[in-house]
């Protein structure tokens, strides 16, 4: 048989998705209990690398019905080779209106919605070690990006390295960086700036950019405020570089400015122990009580085959209540306002949460959005070369202005 | 499960029979051909299944990718030599192409030599002995590349200093009490792709200590008595006597890895990903094709490669030439 | 120059029941000429390579000279050897795999061409020098295996059977070179041939071996008429000594049917004695033809072998119950055809008599 | 060894070499024996090479939290460590993932998808070296050329052929696609082999009478032994290995090999990899057994005694 | 069975400035034995090979029977061969190296089992049937390679010198073997040998090449006694005839120094009418040693090779000018030494004579 669900057996639906299995699982159970009544079965695979494999796949003609593409520039480029199903029809309108604001836009091409968030994460979260630093009596939240500052010259006076950072990951190295860099243009320039700097009608080489680089290499270039310096970053390793915080003999550096998923990293006695040992506040905006747009990712439900029972399964997966059985045992985040906050695991995915649903904007990560060449190529890759001092600031910012694809 | 091992087994059988009996089927079809054509049929029948295999996973699309080569990202424009122009126009292309020269420079004759020094080394070993050396050597082989990548990614992992270093390079360094390096940073020298070589050569060897063992073993008794008798020392008897004679297969082994170089990626892809100029035509190929979605530019940097081998090619007719001229 | 001593060397191939070469001892003198002589798979290659250092000793000593040279690697044996398979370099010309020892002597280039021009000349390989074997016929490359061995001046000269594959002309006006090269020289040199005449010709001595043990070692003309044993005695001479089993009678008499055998009277004391089955050996060419009546041994003819200058004569001496084959030498145009019967006998001087047994020699 | 006195010049080798030669010496001895310099290389490469794997194995009985903090060296140093040391990793990996089926499947793929393009490549080879036809060099190095030709250009292509002929998900499919790209290179070095075969003895067995089909069998493979142990080796290792050719035309499920069953493991940010290393291990064992099983085929003399000068 | 037809058959080896074999026109009858002689490198393999269809042919058309087998392919030829280099199956045993043909021709296995069972047993390889080629000595491959042939019964025997590495008496047994299986069987064969014996004794008839060419085909016999030209006339024979030149006279004499010797009258009329270089060829045998002044060829003597049954005489008859070696046989034990002055002379029947420029015959 085929592996497509656009094979014989109509009342199977098949989804293919990269997200974790605990969350695979639940969702799962969700939706089966949801569309079992119609006789749909379901069959969900988990795959790795699904960017390239569902691109293979369609240029083959042989696909999965319902496909979940952590990429808002694939699933532009999926519906610029017309693989997938506008899904502005299939989803009710209550499901959209209880989406987080900006969540939709990240799947919408042209006007048209064609990616649907199902499981959302936040990025510009800054960890730090809950119980060292509550004894070294450090402030709980900071206002504004100026505080920051102020804080991580506090905490280097006390002898301590401020922040943990590394960007290295396997081939994607560079994107920790990226998400900093969008964090911070999100925070100067606003929604419509990021955007727009997303669409690359503002240049990497504008003043938010720089403005970005300049808060950046602040924080992250000045001597003794990372762990290890800066030419560590780039060879440090984004997963565990976080780990220091918790050394037994006290925290190796401070603060860890990370998506909300970095808590699977640590180190499993912090993981038994999360809410003891952990804690974190939001990225500030520029100006203390300013805009303050935040960065997210997560996964969009595609939809490949526009059979009804898809259609169906793809409606189920758009309601809030989807989540109710992977929210307890995973690191789900629901995309909607509405969702039962009470569902989580422990205080930490709580606070995330409520950083999603009282954002006055949610943007989809902007590397994520852009096309391959730029958000998962130069962007990383000029980025390490500056980190890691192989290129002046100016070099990496022309690079990838002249890496944006032509057309 | 022992139903699924049978089916297994069965569709094993099946498959392995089937292609038995297509032979066995050519080859009646030949004899039932009269005589004087049986023998100028058969050995296009005997290479047919090969040729029908290699037509269908690799000259038809190569053939595609040709064309696509002159045409847009998703295959549906003609682009001219768009592709190519823009290729070749982007400094960092032309860094990536450099770095690919410099692995084929390299690797290939390292591979040979390593190979040939392993396989001559151990064949003189007791065969417990040479057992053990080939297959620790040969160890790497059976991790893919990409387990390969990963495990020297430990090796060379550089922890911030002050650290503990997991990386068995810095963590040596410590002990003389020098600061960690991020080794794969160091592009100075291109000693980051240096250090990627070394990991493809760990992995590799084992490709050409196999297959040259295999040579130095067939090498004629005689010739190695015979060349005792007239006082040759064992150097001397390895790269006159030897060598010449095994020099089809290192001819073959230079080649493959060559070729195997040109597009290599996954050892760059997974440990550097092109970063710190240490980019090379395989990788940009990958991240084109797969990452990028850019078909175009992707089959023209195959096309590119296709044009390379053509002096490798031009090697080997001339040593079938020089073999047959002497046959 | 140096002597050659096998000491009890043994040669025992793994897997083989019993050792090809259980013991050999064999002192070889310093410039002679040993021919080794014997059945196929007798052990004379394993002898050579044993000597050569090719083979593994499982037992025993060789000796080169004074020195020890058991466990010495070949190349430090100074000895140069033609293969019985010729074992030629195949990617290099005729003249490099003359050049090759040479060269690993690091002989100077001018003095290499020099000899082997020189070897080639003798071998009539000039024109040939710059083929590779392949391109080569069988006889022109058993010539290249000798011209490799001859350029050379080792300390002793193996050569196994390195004129098999030559023409008869070519064989003998080559047997005169080496045997020539090798006096002059002054190698002592250890040659394994199937070949009587150079067996007979070229050698100083002759070992004759059976079965990996040594026969006979001996001088050409003591072997052909002094053969301590049956073996021998049937191993050299070609065509080979009539051996027939005779009676032997108490009173020093011989008989093959109604023959009366002319024995010397060294036998003929030992016979009776212990020594009731004997065989009485005599070569082709010491029968004389007589007439019917004059108490000849009677053959029946069934062959006749033209040889041009003479012929051999195949025939039965059919005497009561033992009916044996007797191959007779006869001069020119005898006029003896299949069918004849004819009368032959000898004289005691040219009989052989062995023990059947023992196969040990009795006669003088 | 009846004689044991030699001249004292001979005796420092001797001593050793005896030792040796006890055994009886193997009929396909070398005669030059491995001196120490020999061996001191060997055992300097051998260390070089064990010791990257040699430490990811020590990591894969270590929690995760020890190996993302220390290295691998303090097992040995801190014996303290060593109590850490768990199976619990290769627990996880089996319990994980579907290690049984997915062995059996990849067992499955791997077997035909070895030996079918063995056997279609020898035949081709056989032809490109003994027999006589139009376009024979031509072809030969098209084949060899294609071997630049990356794979992936394929993907596409053959998906949609697949798709026509409703072959993807099955073992066939991804026979079919390692035949095709392991054919350049078998061929290749099939045919590089064959050629130093003795051209002699293949004229023999014309003599007796064997056709090219029974000479194939009965002659050229027993004599090709090496090359086509060499290659099956290789191949086996890439199809046990490979993972893109798995997912593309077999995908996760009910035929999937163990390669694909391990990236289960790992989640989508590449945590897990302490599982999936744990996992490769377990799986790599097959392909070792099988380099060992088959290096009994690596044999000197394989051709001696054919033919004479 | 069949005859074998050369027409014109033509090689040329590629690389090679001239063909090998130039043009080769030989019949051969239905079940004939044809010795091929020649020296070595003359192109005897290449004709076998040719014959067998392993060269290609480059002009002409090879014949068995009636049928056309120039372009057909040597399995279809129903040829069995004795290479000149064995080519064994290195992987079969001996007994499978043997039986592989018969395998071929779907002979049952018993019968393979007997008929291989028998040929071990002529070839002394019993005991060897499960060894593999390079665990046997060289005469043992030899005769694995000669039985490959002789299980079967083909059309063909070509046999490229398959007794060369044999011991004498192996060789002489062999020999006689095959000889009988042959006339047994009937089946035409081409036999090529460097061994003067068998080339007189096997053959129906031999022919002789030189360079590729044919020199004369003839019966052995025929061969001996009136050789076509000086070629065969010094090829022929071992040790080789001597020749020496002459002075002719005009009224038909011939003289080496002041020795006349005596020609035949069919040579003498000749003489001297344009064949003013002659040679004379006298066979070593031929000679008669004949006292001083008995007008007899003086002859000094350099070397004196003892083979037991006679001797041969080597030595020089230093006539003014012209410098001769001469070969005498003399029989059994004949005083000659070394330094000794012989006289020798022969009879006119005795005496070939030959136009030394063209080579060609002229006495009877
Ligand atoms: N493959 C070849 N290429 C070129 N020349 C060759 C080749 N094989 C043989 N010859 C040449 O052809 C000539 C005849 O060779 P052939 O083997 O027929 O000789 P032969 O009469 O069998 O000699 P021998 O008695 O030495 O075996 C020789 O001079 C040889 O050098
Ligand atoms: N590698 C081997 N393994 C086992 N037995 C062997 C090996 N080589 C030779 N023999 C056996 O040892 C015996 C002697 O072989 P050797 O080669 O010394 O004989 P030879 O006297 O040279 O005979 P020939 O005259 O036939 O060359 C033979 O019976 C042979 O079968
Ligand atoms: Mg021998
Ligand atoms: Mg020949």
């Amino acid at each position: 048989g085929s592996d497509g669900g656009s094979g014989s057996d109509s009342s199977t639906v098949t989804i293919w998705s990269s997200v974790d299995q605990p969350v695979q699982d639940g969702l799962l159970k969700a939706l089966e209990s949801k569309v079992s009544g119609d006789g749909i079965k379901i069959e969900w695979k988990k795959v790795e690398n699904i960017n390239q494999l569902i691109m293979t796949k369609i240029q083959a003609g042989d696909t999965p019905d319902i496909a979940f593409i952590p990429q808002p520039g694939v699933v532009k480029d999926m519906a610029s080779l017309d693989a997938i199903q506008p899904l502005d029809d299939v989803v009710s309108q209550a499901d959209k209106d209880s989406m987080v604001p900006g969540t939709l836009e990240a799947g919408t091409v042209d006007g048209k919605l064609y990616g649907l968030l199902v499981s959302a994460n936040v990025k510009g979260l800054i960890f730090y070690p809950k119980k060292a630093w509550e004894a070294a009596g450090y402030p709980t939240s900071v206002e504004s990006i100026d505080d920051l500052n102020a804080l991580t010259e506090q905490i280097k006076s006390d002898g301590n390295t401020p922040w943990c950072m590394g960007i290295e990951s396997d081939t994607a190295t560079g994107w920790p960086a990226t998400d900093w860099f969008e964090t911070l243009v999100a925070k100067y320039g606003g929604v419509d700036e990021y955007n727009s700097w997303v669409s690359h009608d503002t240049p990497f080489d504008s003043d938010v950019v720089r403005q970005a680089a300049d808060e950046f290499s602040t924080l992250l270039f000045t001597e003794g405020n990372v762990l290890g310096g800066q030419e560590a970053i780039a060879s440090t390793n984004f997963g565990t570089a976080g780990n220091p915080m918790f050394d037994k003999k006290g925290p190796g550096c401070w603060m860890y400015n990370q998506g909300s998923f970095i808590t699977g990293f640590f180190p499993k006695d912090i993981v038994a122990n999360l809410d003891d040992e952990v804690g974190v506040f939001g990225f500030p905006p520029a100006t203390a009580g300013g805009d303050n747009p935040i960065i997210g990712g997560g996964d969009m439900a595609t939809l490949l085959n526009d059979s009804d029972n898809a259609k169906k399964v793809l409606a189920a997966l758009a309601a809030t209540d989807i989540g109710n059985d992977a929210a307890p045992s995973s690191s789900f985040i629901s995309p909607h306002k509405d969702f039962d906050a009470s569902l989580y695991p422990n205080d930490l995915t709580r606070s995330y949460a409520e950083v999603i649903s009282g954002t006055t904007a949610f943007l989809f990560d902007g590397s994520d959005q852009m096309p391959g060449e730029v958000g998962a190529g130069t962007f990383w890759k000029d980025m390490t070369a500056w980190i890691s001092g192989q290129e002046d600031l100016d070099t990496a910012l022309s690079n990838i202005d002249a890496s944006w694809p032509s057309s | 499960m022992l139903a699924k091992a049978l089916t297994a087994l069965i569709t094993v059988a099946i498959g392995i029979g089937g292609a038995m009996l297509v032979y066995y089927l050519l080859n009646k079809i030949a004899e039932l051909l009269p005589e004087r054509w049986e023998d100028r049929i058969k050995p296009y029948l005997y290479i047919l299944p090969a040729f029908l295999a290699i037509s269908v996973y690799l000259i038809y699309p190569a053939v595609l990718t040709v064309i696509n080569s002159f045409k847009d990202r998703f295959s549906r424009n003609w682009v001219g030599t768009q592709n190519y122009s823009d290729l070749l126009s982007s400094p960092a292309f032309r860094d990536t192409l450099l770095n690919t020269l410099l692995w084929i420079l390299i690797v290939p004759a390292v591979t040979v030599i390593l190979g040939l020094l392993v396989a001559t080394l151990a064949d003189r070993l007791e065969p417990s002995g040479e057992k053990l050396a080939k297959t620790i050597i040969f160890l790497p082989m059976a991790i893919s590349m990409v387990g390969a990548a990963t495990i020297w990614r430990f090796v060379y992992y550089a922890a911030p200093a002050g650290q503990s270093q997991i990386g068995l390079q810095n963590a040596l360094l410590g002990v003389f009490g020098k600061d960690p390096v991020a080794w794969l940073q160091q592009s100075q020298f291109h000693l980051n792709s240096l250090l990627l070589m070394v990991v493809l050569l760990w992995s590799q060897i084992g490709f050409s200590m196999v297959l040259l063992s295999a040579a130095v073993k067939g090498v004629p008794v005689d010739t190695l008595e015979a060349a005792r008798i007239d006082g040759a020392g064992e150097r001397q008897i390895f790269f006159r006597v030897v060598v010449p004679q095994i020099k089809g297969t290192i001819i073959t082994v230079f080649i493959t890895v060559t070729i195997g170089v040109m597009k290599i990626f996954d050892i760059v892809y997974v440990m550097t990903n092109g970063n710190f100029n240490t980019n090379v035509l395989g990788n940009e190929f990958y991240n084109q094709f797969s990452t990028n979605f850019n078909s175009g530019a992707a089959a023209a940097i195959v096309v590119m490669l296709m044009l390379a081998v053509i002096p490798i090619m031009w090697y080997q007719v001339r040593h079938f030439k020089a073999e047959e001229a002497n046959a | 120059m140096a002597t050659v001593t096998f000491d009890k060397a043994q040669r025992w191939y793994p897997g083989n029941d019993s050792p090809t070469v259980p013991g050999l001892d064999l002192e070889i003198g310093d410039g002679e000429f040993m021919v080794l002589v014997g059945p196929s798979g007798c052990g004379k290659s394993t002898s050579l390579r044993m000597l050569a250092g090719l083979e593994e000793i499982n037992g025993g000593r060789i000796l080169i000279g004074e020195r020890d040279v058991t466990h010495v690697p070949p190349k430090d044996r100074d000895i140069a050897m033609v293969f019985q398979n010729y074992a030629l370099y195949p990617h290099m010309t005729v003249a490099d795999n003359m050049a090759f020892a040479l060269k690993m002597a690091k002989v100077p280039a001018e003095e290499r061409e020099k000899r082997v021009q020189e070897a080639a000349k003798i071998l009539g390989l000039t024109e040939f020098l710059q083929r590779k074997p392949k391109a080569l016929s069988g006889g022109q490359r058993q010539r290249v295996a000798m011209g490799r061995a001859i350029v050379r001046s080792p300390q002793v000269f193996c050569m196994d059977e390195p004129l098999s594959n030559l023409d008869a002309k070519m064989r003998v006006q080559t047997r005169t070179d080496i045997a020539k090269l090798q006096s002059d020289l002054g190698v002592t040199t250890v040659y394994v041939t199937h070949d009587q005449i150079e067996a007979m010709t070229m050698g100083d001595r002759v070992a004759v071996m059976k079965l990996g043990v040594l026969q006979q070692v001996d001088t050409p003309l003591n072997l052909y008429d002094r053969p301590v044993n049956l073996f021998v005695a049937g191993f050299i001479g070609s065509p080979q000594m009539n051996l027939i089993d005779a009676k032997a009678g108490k009173d020093g008499q011989a008989q093959i049917g109604n023959y009366l055998v002319p024995v010397d009277p060294a036998a003929a004391k030992q016979l009776g004695e212990g020594h009731n089955n004997i065989t009485v050996g005599v070569r082709p060419e010491a029968w004389r033809l007589v007439g019917d009546g004059s108490g000849g041994l009677p053959v029946d003819v069934t062959v006749v072998e033209e040889l041009g200058a003479d012929g051999f004569v195949y025939g039965n001496c059919d005497v009561e119950g033992t009916p044996s084959n007797v191959i007779v030498r006869v001069s020119g145009r005898d006029h003896v055809s299949k069918g004849d019967r004819i009368y032959v006998t000898t004289d005691p001087q040219n009989v052989h008599v062995f023990d059947t047994d023992s196969g040990e020699r009795l006669s003088d | 060894m009846t004689s044991t006195q030699t001249t004292p010049a001979a005796a420092t080798p001797t001593a050793k070499q005896r030792k040796q030669n006890t055994g009886g010496g193997h009929a396909d001895a070398n005669p030059a024996k491995a001196g120490w310099a020999t061996k001191l290389v060997l055992a300097i490469l051998c260390v070089l090479w064990i010791v990257p794997i040699f430490g990811t194995f020590v990591t894969s009985f270590r929690p995760l939290d020890d190996a993302n903090s220390t290295g691998w060296w303090n097992v040995f140093t801190h014996p303290g460590d060593l109590g850490h040391l768990t199976l619990d990793n290769y627990q996880r990996a089996i319990d994980g993932s579907n290690m049984g089926a997915d062995m059996i499947n990849s067992l499955a793929i791997a077997l035909p998808a070895t030996f079918i393009p063995i056997l279609v490549a020898a035949f081709a080879a056989y032809a490109f070296t003994f027999m006589e036809f139009w376009g024979r060099d031509f072809l030969f190095l098209a084949i060899v050329s294609l071997l630049v030709v990356p794979n992936y250009v394929a993907f596409v292509p053959l998906l949609k052929i697949y798709r026509d002929l409703n072959l993807n998900g099955t073992f066939a499919a991804v026979w079919l696609a390692h035949i095709g790209f392991g054919m350049s290179l078998a061929i290749y070095i099939l045919r590089n082999y064959m050629a130093t075969l003795p051209k002699t003895v293949i004229e023999s067995a014309k003599i007796d009478g064997a056709s090219h089909f029974q000479t194939f069998f009965k002659l050229i493979l027993p004599m090709s032994v090496p090359a086509l142990a060499s290659f099956a080796i290789f191949q086996f290792l890439w199809v046990w290995n490979d993972l893109l050719v798995a997912l593309l035309f077999i995908g996760p499920g009910e035929n999937e090999p163990v390669t694909i069953g391990l990236t289960h493991l790992k989640q989508q940010l590449g945590q897990g990899w302490e599982l999936t290393t744990a996992g490769a291990f377990i799986t790599m064992l097959l392909p070792i057994a099988v380099f060992l099983g088959l290096q009994r085929f690596f044999i000197r003399g394989l051709t001696a005694g054919a033919v004479k000068g």
